[in-house]
């Protein structure tokens, strides 16, 4: 038997696949074609504190191997989810973290509070890395003060499983890393959407409407494993890898890295079981690898000349 | 809802860059509501990384039938497929025409391409009066095939009508007693829009169908929003909430 | 007759399309198969005082549209570089810029002026950029305050065209364009390679021997693209805008984005007449959409919704 | 060295997932020497983005063939091709084997697929007595086409000797009065490391054909380093430089 069970926080994934946020909806979306019970968990979509109609069309651009996204944080609200998709997910045997984005500390301390009241919820992860918002988001995501301020914050609200996810688009990301480590966090989720654009030569628009968006997709996998490296260099709290996994090579690379977990994002589109398949992938890449437990893989990269 | 592995099992060159596609799959083909749609990875690369949607044309048997114009990547990849190979499939997906309201005369319109929902509404009008009218630049992009009482007009007067479907129409309305007439439509959203005014001025009930880009076709990216005139909400998903939409209900992006 | 030409500083270039440092050796490896004289100009290998040997191999990994590398500036050094390959370019009816990277500031200085007692070389490209050597590169490509110093320098030494090539591995780009401005900069290349890793999950090493790399290509051309429209909306000097140009139609982006002229890297490893082409395209795009004068596409992208 | 989009002129599947592929070209066919390699654009999207070099495999009138194995996206895609159908091809590359030499005999050493420059060495050969040595891991892997006086080792002895092509090649040596040889190989570094040895140990001269990644092919990219053991310079590119090696003069990657 090889144990695929990871550990962030006081938290057990059975395995180290997780839905990344706003790629899997609410969870429900996608029952009749995935069994969401054989991921490690779920990551619910960006929740404000009150309901967000997101951005204008065009929200989506397709580019070489990746996805150029504007979505604009599009969501119902945490009260609307508390009642119409939480008692859903409270029922599913897997791991529900559920996301958080603001556009200010009190709104992250609201909206969080509001869902400790709640049962069936694991744990959280805050999103303050999100490009495509004009407040909150990369204002705060590129601030290091304001994101182990909001880290602090949070931390003395809740004993569940508190995650923080980072953005790319910074110079080091690692002093971030190190600041929410400082301010408590179990876990750093890395990275979110690297900013792009792209324009429509026809019209001389911008194909998104709020002209820059995220970049996602096979084509930042590259990226995101230097950051993923670079941030499990830096901290002793669990890293969660995420950017560009397609497939299971894809996380085994980034779990060598020094990722505890992995999150599957844009790769749901095309395959909403992508994340079960990477799953299936990993074990059977263990058995074959002789490697009992799936934590002799994280960090063991071979970086010796 | 499914996800398939099926095979291709037939592909005709209709015309010029048009083609028609067939994949076997009894559960799509026995679940597929007309104006509902198949989201196709095209091949197994990250170019492109998207799947591609495309409407539910015929079903006959087992086989789903697509049709499409070769444009940009997907469909150039789309064509490259040998009869009995593989393709991954998603649906049917999204909402569909509502064909049990209380009406008596479907009016289908259809301009260039989209004809593609036509053929099976047709079928599943069975019990109604139809009458279709088909729009396109030329004759050459008229495609009639499977459809009931067609009325035609091109741009270029090589067929037909000389003019706008959507004039067509308005003139067939003018001058035929049409009995509880509801108008089934799909094509540009230039086309759309001048539908939804004509449909109000003569409270005609209306339903058409959108096009979006769309990332995942299945609700979960939030990617292809139309915006709704009934202030309800702002924004609905075409994948979900749609396709297909009263025309009086969303706004066209032009 | 349409007008391609554009001016950098005192430079002017026959059309918008230069080849980018490294992508293209010394000009000369290619004569066979491209006319180079068809090109905006060529923009020279990076030179350093001293030859350098590179990193030890693997210096090379394809990813998902992109080209992740790991050259560490190996090159001929300037000496050589004047007799063996000035006297070849010299006689060119193209432009020459000479890319130039070093280790300290004093090095920067040394190999300009090295090169300004000769005749042939236009304009000078300053690699404060590079990811992929131990000293020099990113310690200074992500120090505003070193980065404004080396242009200050350099700008002591030259009448010629100056331009500074900043990396994209950093918070905010545009601080470091206006840094350049303000010391004298001619104009900025915008942008060198973003950061990158990639492991070989057989062997558990890095593919590249240097762990991390740079990545090039299709894949980054997104994320360019909103670094070239970050820079060209916060100076006022010319933006040459680079990554992941393969067509004349990015061509265009870039220049819609604000890009003055653009670098084609990558693209020339694939098809070395790559910059001809889109030199060719962009011109016959201009005839098309009436265009005539290609500088009336610089930033016109229309942003107003 | 000319960039050229040529015809595929032939399409053969050899066995198990090696194909031998032709084109046509004059200028290539006609300037070709062997141990140079072509560089292939495989399809027109950027998957994959680079290149393929293939070794130059046989030259047949104006057609330029090349052997292969299907392996990864690169050979899948070529072996999507239709005959007749274009592809994009830079050639001929690299510097060859050095086959005006003071020597006699020649002994032609490939390992697996690394027989790939030898029949076209062996008609630029043709005023030398050669001997070829084949080694694979089976039966399978010996690919004796176009080659003179074969002896064949396979790692399971399902034919000739059973043990390593070195090992044969030294049992000849030792066995056979060879007058003035020299060694022209090609295969796994592995082998060419042990190789190196052998030709050392008997004073033989050798040139081996290298395998590295190349972004380019061309020398533009700097990318495809082998470390000199000559102190004269650190590196050599193989694509420029190489290829076709002195043994002795590079250290293998392992
Ligand atoms: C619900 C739905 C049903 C559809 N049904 C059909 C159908 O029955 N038959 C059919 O041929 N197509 C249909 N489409 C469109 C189809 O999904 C593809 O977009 C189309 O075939 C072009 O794909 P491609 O990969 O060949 O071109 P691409 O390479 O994707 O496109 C080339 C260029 O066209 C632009 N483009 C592509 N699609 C659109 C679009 N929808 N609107 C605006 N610009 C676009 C792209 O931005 C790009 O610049 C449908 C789309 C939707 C959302
Ligand atoms: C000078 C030269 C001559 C060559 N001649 C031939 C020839 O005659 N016939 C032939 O079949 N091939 C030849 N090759 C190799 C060929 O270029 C391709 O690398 C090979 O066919 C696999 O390509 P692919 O796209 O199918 O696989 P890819 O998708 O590129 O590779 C799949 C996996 O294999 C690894 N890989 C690929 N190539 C190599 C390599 N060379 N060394 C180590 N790992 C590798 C990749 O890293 C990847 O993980 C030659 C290479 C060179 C440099
Ligand atoms: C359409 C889309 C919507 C997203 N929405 C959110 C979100 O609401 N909250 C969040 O933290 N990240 C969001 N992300 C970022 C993803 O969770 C993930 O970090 C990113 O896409 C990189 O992973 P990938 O390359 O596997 O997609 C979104 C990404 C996409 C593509
Ligand atoms: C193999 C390789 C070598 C490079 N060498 C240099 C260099 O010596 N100096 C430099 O300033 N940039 C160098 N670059 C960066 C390119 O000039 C260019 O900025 C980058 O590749 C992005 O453009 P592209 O996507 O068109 O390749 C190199 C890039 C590659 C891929
Ligand atoms: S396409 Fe993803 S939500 Fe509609
Ligand atoms: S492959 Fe580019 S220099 Fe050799």
């Amino acid at each position: 038997m090889i144990n695929t069970e990871v550990t962030i926080g006081s938290l057990k994934l059975k395995n180290p696949v997780l839905t990344a946020s706003g790629t899997f909806g609410y969870g429900d979306e996608v029952k009749e074609l995935v069994d969401v019970t054989r991921l490690g968990g779920i990551i619910t979509k960006s929740l404000s504190l009150k309901p967000r109609d997101g951005n204008s069309p065009n929200r989506i651009v397709e580019t070489a191997s990746g996805l150029l996204n504007s979505i604009g944080l599009a969501n119902i609200g945490v009260h609307a989810f508390i009642k119409e998709k939480l008692p859903y997910l409270r029922n599913l045997e897997t791991t529900i973290i559920v996301n958080i984005a603001a556009s200010t500390i009190e709104e992250y301390c609201d909206v969080l509070s509001i869902l400790e009241t709640e049962t069936g919820i694991d744990g959280y992860e805050i999103n303050v890395s999100c490009p495509n918002v004009k407040e909150g988001g990369l204002t705060f995501g590129t601030n290091c003060a304001m994101t182990e301020e909001i880290t602090r914050r949070l931390r003395l609200l809740t004993k569940k499983t508190l995650i923080l996810k980072l953005t790319p688009n910074v110079t080091r990301i690692a002093e971030f890393a190190r600041a929410v480590e400082r301010a408590g966090a179990d876990g750093v989720s890395v990275v979110n959407t690297f900013i792009g654009m792209a324009i429509d030569i026809r019209t001389r628009k911008p194909r998104l409407s709020t002209i820059t968006g995220g970049l996602s997709g096979p084509a930042i996998k590259p990226l995101a494993l230097a950051k993923v490296y670079e941030v499990a260099q830096a901290v002793k709290i669990p890293v969660i890898g995420i950017g560009g996994i397609m497939t299971w090579e894809d996380a085994i690379e980034f779990l060598l890295a020094g990722a505890t977990a992995i999150q599957v994002g844009t790769a749901n589109f095309i395959t909403p079981s992508a994340g079960v398949k990477i799953a299936e992938g990993i074990q059977r890449f263990c058995e074959e690898a002789n490697v009992r437990d799936v934590r002799e893989l994280v960090g063991a990269m071979r970086s010796e000349r | 809802m499914i996800q398939t592995l099926c095979h291709v099992s037939s592909i005709e060159h209709i015309r010029s860059n048009i083609y028609v596609m067939g994949f076997g799959s009894s559960e799509i083909a026995s679940s597929s509501m007309a104006g509902q749609f198949v989201n196709i990875k095209v091949n197994e690369t990250y170019q492109p990384l998207f799947r591609r949607p495309f409407s539910i044309y015929h079903i006959e048997g087992e086989n789903v039938k697509i049709i499409f114009q070769v444009f940009g990547q997907g469909t150039k990849a789309l064509i490259q497929k040998q009869l009995s190979e593989k393709i991954d499939v998603i649906g049917p997906l999204g909402r569909g025409y509502n064909v049990r309201d209380d009406f008596e005369t479907a009016l289908l319109v259809g301009g260039g391409l989209g004809v593609a929902p036509l053929p099976i509404l047709t079928n599943q009008l069975r019990t109604k009066r139809i009458v279709t009218f088909l729009g396109g630049r030329t004759k050459e992009q008229i495609l009639p095939t499977y459809l009931e009482n067609v009325q035609i007009a091109t741009d270029d007067g090589s067929a037909g009508y000389k003019g706008t479907v959507v004039d067509l129409l308005e003139k067939y309305l003018v001058q035929e007693q049409v009995v509880k007439p509801k108008i089934f439509a799909c094509g540009p959203n230039v086309m759309l829009k001048v539908l939804g005014k004509l449909a109000a001025k003569r409270s005609i009930p209306c339903e058409v169908s959108l096009e979006t880009v769309m990332a995942c076709g299945i609700g979960i990216c939030q990617g292809c929003p139309v915006e709704r005139t009934d202030g309800r909400k702002k924004y609905s998903l075409v994948c979900k909430e749609g396709p297909v939409f009263d025309v009086q209900s969303v706004v066209f992006p032009l």
